[in-house]
């Protein structure tokens, strides 16, 4: 019980205090304390992404048993992951070697510029879906976007200064109210996780 | 026009159009590009973190620990790689406690360095630019600061979540509403641009690299 | 009647094949917009220009990475030509980062070939008298801090490998006061670094060049004058562009003219659905209460 | 950041020092720090012309050379902090400086002085962050001072928040109409607080799932959030009385890439049609992309993100969404468990008291300003929220 449950609770009570305490003290130990505390997280952290890959290869090598035709793309899937990762750690020049830097920007960096891109096309159905004048405030939405959308073009230049008084007044009085709030949640969820109130992440059990 | 001739180009066209045309529907292309992206991606990740942590972090520290025989060294270099291997107890059920551990390594440190970065940067500094410092009724300047902090004050109303929203505390949480509406179309109509700037670009890599039409 | 219905169940694939053709369309056919220069970018413009009689260098510096390059790379082509054409030192530099390296490299050579190597008066481009590039360094603020104390001791070598110290156009650069202005482009936070370090710390002008989102919070500074002028999005690049045309008289491939006009095609597409959309919306409302 | 904290601490210990030193080169101590900084200065000599810069040379110990540590390139700039990692300086050491002038081509004419030995300090506190302190300290027995008053009181108030009260009818929605629940955890890691939110929502949501026979798919981007959402929905199952009913590819790891993760997100939605999708935790530019694809399959969607840049689009495409603070509220609501409805309450004395702070420092300040015109007094203001 004490192993199963107490420890654990225990260390994120210690360390979380330590690293509040830590954050006023500039004192070398405490530097030191800082950045050990930061490497052994980002060490322990490693192995976790084996545990990402087991799932990974979990889930589509059953893909690739059930023999339909989710299998092909499983088996493409598994197929890319290996070669991207033995060409990166086996093949001639690590990660920066040719075969492996003209992979990453052929393959993964224009699908990701790509998918990126398609959210020009989402952004202008989500406008068109949803800026509907239901109630004032929707009104005010809508007009506000226009404004500014039509700040934004070649001869909407005349519109600046309206535009410069929305982004710098009513946005940021709103986002300022949001982030304020914000503050005081993560601040009430962190004190919460470290005194054990809130420990769901722990999984149940004993 | 001059088609490109590098096949690395032509790889990078055919999985760009791929994508697109999971803009008319879902399709055996699209899928295809999707798996290959995944599989692609999670392997360059492996990649990187064998070279960027793996060895550098705890290969090349454990050995010249142990060649050097610097024990002190070795167990600041072990204990990490230890709680890391914790996480493996998941794969068996009657041990998968000990996976705690690593997580509570991780929440406590987490959870302990947001709090005071978060008071300065979430409170302080936006509580810090919304006081009005002095108000001269003649400067328009004026008003507009009053005008934040109005909108500051009514937005917050709106995240009381202890009182009932009637009356007072109503009506001026529905002014914050009003505020955060603003804000939230603003921000849209602005982000526009940036989005289509994105298409832009892959369109100029699809005329111009590829297939050689612009110039 | 019907219309307003098929609009209310527009499927959304029309959009996108709307949203689609409006930017590549205008890209092929070469179209342009009249385009209404603002006064942050015509003060940017201004600024370089004035370098003409100084004589003191300009800094380009590409601090931006492949995402945003669509908006930010014709601003470092306006920016270098601008320079070449007006007889300015310029330096080419890739910033505090590796990414930027690459694309200042893209910026050099579509530009040089563009002009053909030559400038307006008829001289060739010479390198090392026109134009230096400077490697990535690493070090990030250190870096700023060591061009504003000994600008040849921190890069020792330019991009190709040549110790600096033997180009010409060095003979005047000593530090970071010797320098007539720095313009950032970049579509994060850095150009504020540059505009403190740079700007407030050794005193060299700075301005910057910025993403459409970035370029809302810069107003501030504009009006301080920590900024000497800003380009902000595509718009202050086709902006920027514009003025070297009609005050320099080169006509080259507008890029970012080119590329704002599929912007003015997007928004105008997306403001003009809004609309209809929303007539759509009331007129069948109206409707329904009537059958009601 | 150096810049921010240092030239105050320079101009200050400048002015300050002067005159107390006998030799013409004066070191002093950067307070609140590590001991890793030293700030040298010195009177410019009157007498001499021709001098442009200054170089600062440092020993570091008795019988060591003396190490140019840097250059001051403005005659008048009398001052230099000294913290640069290739001359690193550590408390203990013992240091002394030397500064020379130098004219136009860099020659060394003249030596300005030696300073007496100096040895750099540490300080066990940052004076600096006094605000803060006192900040953590109120945020904290405000918290346990509200635990505990809920734990007699049972009956704690909390608002109606729309988009958590939609999540029995949307989970209801999928059963009735026997498809999936998808759950986005958001994507980043354990270090954004939302994304721990966001597991402290999963819970109650998988477990009401697993009550009602229907199935949760949970996509993962990083591989440390998906150990722990593995292990919560599995323990939603269980508590749910249906422990064989969860399968171990419900709750699985994606990619680390961003769109990446997207791509194959987007794919499941438009293959398996989820009933409801959930989007909570932290997002980025992707929100737009899931939600939009989300909406093209008719699904119901409830988001909630702390992102603020990104509200706007889940504000528009999603039926409901949690705005900020209410993601971090939502765990209490949904449990009604009354020591976290009891911490909301403590959330809210904090907001109240940042309200009447602002408010009432900004009508002083006018009054201040209008009446008063005392400097001081609006520095003192000021101080308040002092960084």
């Amino acid at each position: 019980m004490f192993l199963k449950r107490t420890l654990p609770l225990l260390i994120v009570f210690l360390l979380g205090l330590a690293m509040i305490i830590q954050f006023y003290i500039p004192h070398p130990v405490s530097q030191n304390f800082y950045d050990s505390m930061a490497e052994w997280v980002r060490i322990s952290g490693a192995f976790a992404l084996i545990l990402g890959l087991s799932s990974f290869f979990y889930v589509h090598t059953r893909k690739l048993a059930r023999k339909n035709k989710d299998s092909f793309y499983s088996g493409v899937a598994i197929l890319c992951l290996i070669g991207m990762a033995g060409i990166g750690i086996f093949g001639r020049g690590g990660i920066n070697g040719w075969l492996f830097s003209n992979l990453y920007r052929s393959i993964i960096v224009p699908l990701d510029a790509t998918m990126f891109s398609l959210l020009s096309f989402y952004i202008a159905s989500a406008a068109f879906k949803a800026f509907k004048a239901r109630n004032a405030m929707a009104f005010a939405l809508l007009v506000t976007a226009i404004i500014v959308m039509l700040g934004r073009v070649s001869f909407g230049s005349f519109l600046d200064g309206i535009v410069e008084w929305i982004l710098v007044y009513p946005n940021t009085a709103a986002q300022r109210g949001i982030i304020l709030g914000i503050g005081l949640g993560m601040i009430a969820t962190s004190l919460k996780i470290i005194l054990g109130i809130e420990r769901s992440y722990l999984g149940g059990g004993d | 026009m001059q088609l490109s001739t590098s096949i690395w180009v032509w790889i990078a066209a055919f999985l760009t159009l791929t994508i697109y045309s999971f803009l008319y529907k879902d399709n055996p292309l699209y899928r295809f590009a999707e798996h290959v992206f995944v599989g692609a991606s999670v392997g360059w990740s492996i990649a990187i973190v064998w070279h960027m942590t793996a060895i550098p972090y705890i290969g090349i520290p454990l050995r010249d620990a142990f060649v050097q025989r610097n024990w002190p060294g070795l167990i600041y270099v072990a204990i990490p790689t230890l709680l890391g291997c914790l996480y493996f107890f998941r794969f068996f059920p009657k041990q998968s406690w000990l996976a705690r551990w690593p997580i509570a390594l991780m929440m406590g440190y987490y959870c302990g360095i947001s709090i005071s970065p978060s008071i300065e940067t979430n409170i302080f500094t936006q509580v810090q630019g919304t006081i009005l410092t002095g108000f001269n009724p003649t400067s328009l300047s004026s008003w507009w600061a009053l005008l934040l902090l109005i909108g500051v004050v009514s937005t917050l109303f709106y995240f009381f979540f202890s009182l009932k929203h009637e009356g007072i505390v109503g009506k001026t949480s529905r002014l914050g509403i009003w505020f955060v509406m603003i804000a939230f179309g603003a921000s849209f109509g602005y982000t526009v641009m940036a989005r289509v700037s994105l298409l832009i670009g892959r369109i100029q890599f699809l005329l111009h690299d590829w297939l050689g039409i612009l110039k | 009647m019907k219309f307003w219905l098929f609009m209310d169940k527009l499927d959304r694939r029309w959009l996108f094949l709307a949203i689609g053709l409006s930017v590549i369309i205008p890209s092929i056919t070469n179209m342009r917009f009249p385009v209404t220069t603002t006064p942050p970018t015509l003060n940017l413009w201004n600024f370089v220009d004035s370098l003409k009689y100084t004589k003191k260098p300009l800094i380009i510096i590409c601090d931006y990475s492949p995402s945003t390059s669509p908006e930010l790379q014709p601003m470092a082509h306006a920016l270098f030509r601008h320079a070449l054409e007006a007889d300015i030192p310029v330096f080419l530099y890739g910033g505090l980062y590796t990414e930027g390296f690459g694309l200042a490299r893209i910026a050099e050579e579509t530009v040089l070939e563009e002009i053909d190597y030559q400038k307006a008066n008829g001289d060739s481009v010479i390198y090392g008298e026109d134009y230096v590039f400077l490697p990535f360094v690493p070090g990030g603020l250190a870096v700023i801090a060591g061009m504003g104390e000994d600008f040849i001791g921190t890069f020792r070598v330019d991009a190709r490998g040549d110790s600096l110290k033997n180009l010409p156009m060095m003979d005047n650069v000593r530090r970071l006061e010797d320098i007539g202005l720095i313009v950032d482009i970049a579509g994060s936070a850095v150009s504020r670094t540059w505009m403190v370090y740079a700007g407030t710390r050794y005193g060299t002008p700075v301005g910057v060049g910025t993403t459409a989102v970035s370029a809302a919070e810069y107003y501030t500074f504009l009006q301080t004058r920590q900024f000497v002028g800003m380009m902000g999005g595509m718009k202050g690049a086709a902006e920027y562009e514009e003025l070297n045309a009609s005050n320099l008289n080169i006509e080259v491939r507008k890029q970012a003219g080119i590329a704002m006009a599929s912007q003015n095609f997007v928004h105008l597409l997306i403001i003009f659905m809004v609309i209809l959309g929303n007539i759509s919306f009331f007129v069948l409302k109206r409707n329904k209460e009537r059958r009601l | 950041m150096i810049f921010k904290k240092f030239i105050p601490a320079v101009i200050l210990v400048f002015l300050g020092s002067l005159p107390l030193s006998g030799s013409a080169v004066c070191v002093q101590d950067v307070p609140d720090d590590d001991g890793s900084a030293l700030i040298v200065s010195w009177e410019p000599p009157g007498d001499i012309l021709g001098f442009f810069m200054y170089k600062i040379y440092r020993k570091d110990s008795l019988e060591g050379e003396f190490v140019q540590v840097g250059k001051s390139s403005k005659m008048e700039n009398c001052f230099f902090v000294d913290k640069d990692p290739r001359f690193p300086l550590n408390s203990g050491m013992n240091v002394v400086y030397r500064i020379v002038a130098l004219d136009e081509e860099e020659n060394e004419i003249r030596e300005i002085g030696v300073s007496e030995q100096f040895s750099p300090s540490h300080s066990y506190f940052n004076s600096t962050k006094k605000n803060t302190v006192v900040a953590v300290i109120f945020v904290f027995t405000a918290l346990i001072t509200f635990l505990n008053l809920a734990k007699k009181d049972k009956n704690l108030f909390i608002r109606k928040i729309a988009g958590l009260d939609a999540l029995d009818e949307a989970v209801g929605r999928a059963t009735e109409m026997g498809r999936s629940v998808l759950y986005v955890p958001g994507l980043s890691t354990m270090d954004d607080i939302a994304t721990v939110a966001s597991i402290n929502i999963l819970g109650p949501v998988a477990k009401k799932v697993a009550e009602y026979e229907t199935k949760i798919l949970v996509p993962n981007r990083d591989p440390i959030v998906y150990t722990i959402t593995h292990e919560v929905v599995k323990e939603a199952y269980l508590e749910a009385g249906r422990p064989d009913a969860f399968q171990e590819d419900q709750v699985f790891f994606v990619s680390q890439n961003q769109f990446a993760f997207v791509a194959a997100v987007n794919g499941i939605m438009m293959r398996e049609k989820p009933a409801t999708n959930l989007y909570l935790g932290m997002f980025w530019a992707e929100s737009l992309l899931l939600a939009e694809t989300g909406n093209a399959t008719g699904a119901v969607q409830i988001a909630g993100t702390d992102s603020v840049t990104q509200l706007p689009f889940f504000v528009t495409s999603c039926d409901y969404t949690l705005i900020g603070e209410e993601l971090y509220a939502a765990s209490a609501y949904l449990s009604r468990d009354p020591v976290l409805v009891g911490t909301i309450k403590a959330q809210d004395v904090e907001k109240a008291i940042l309200l009447i702070l602002l408010v009432l420092l900004s009508v002083l300040a006018i009054l201040n300003f209008n009446f008063f015109r005392s400097e001081s007094f609006l520095r003192f203001i000021m101080s308040f929220f002092g960084t």
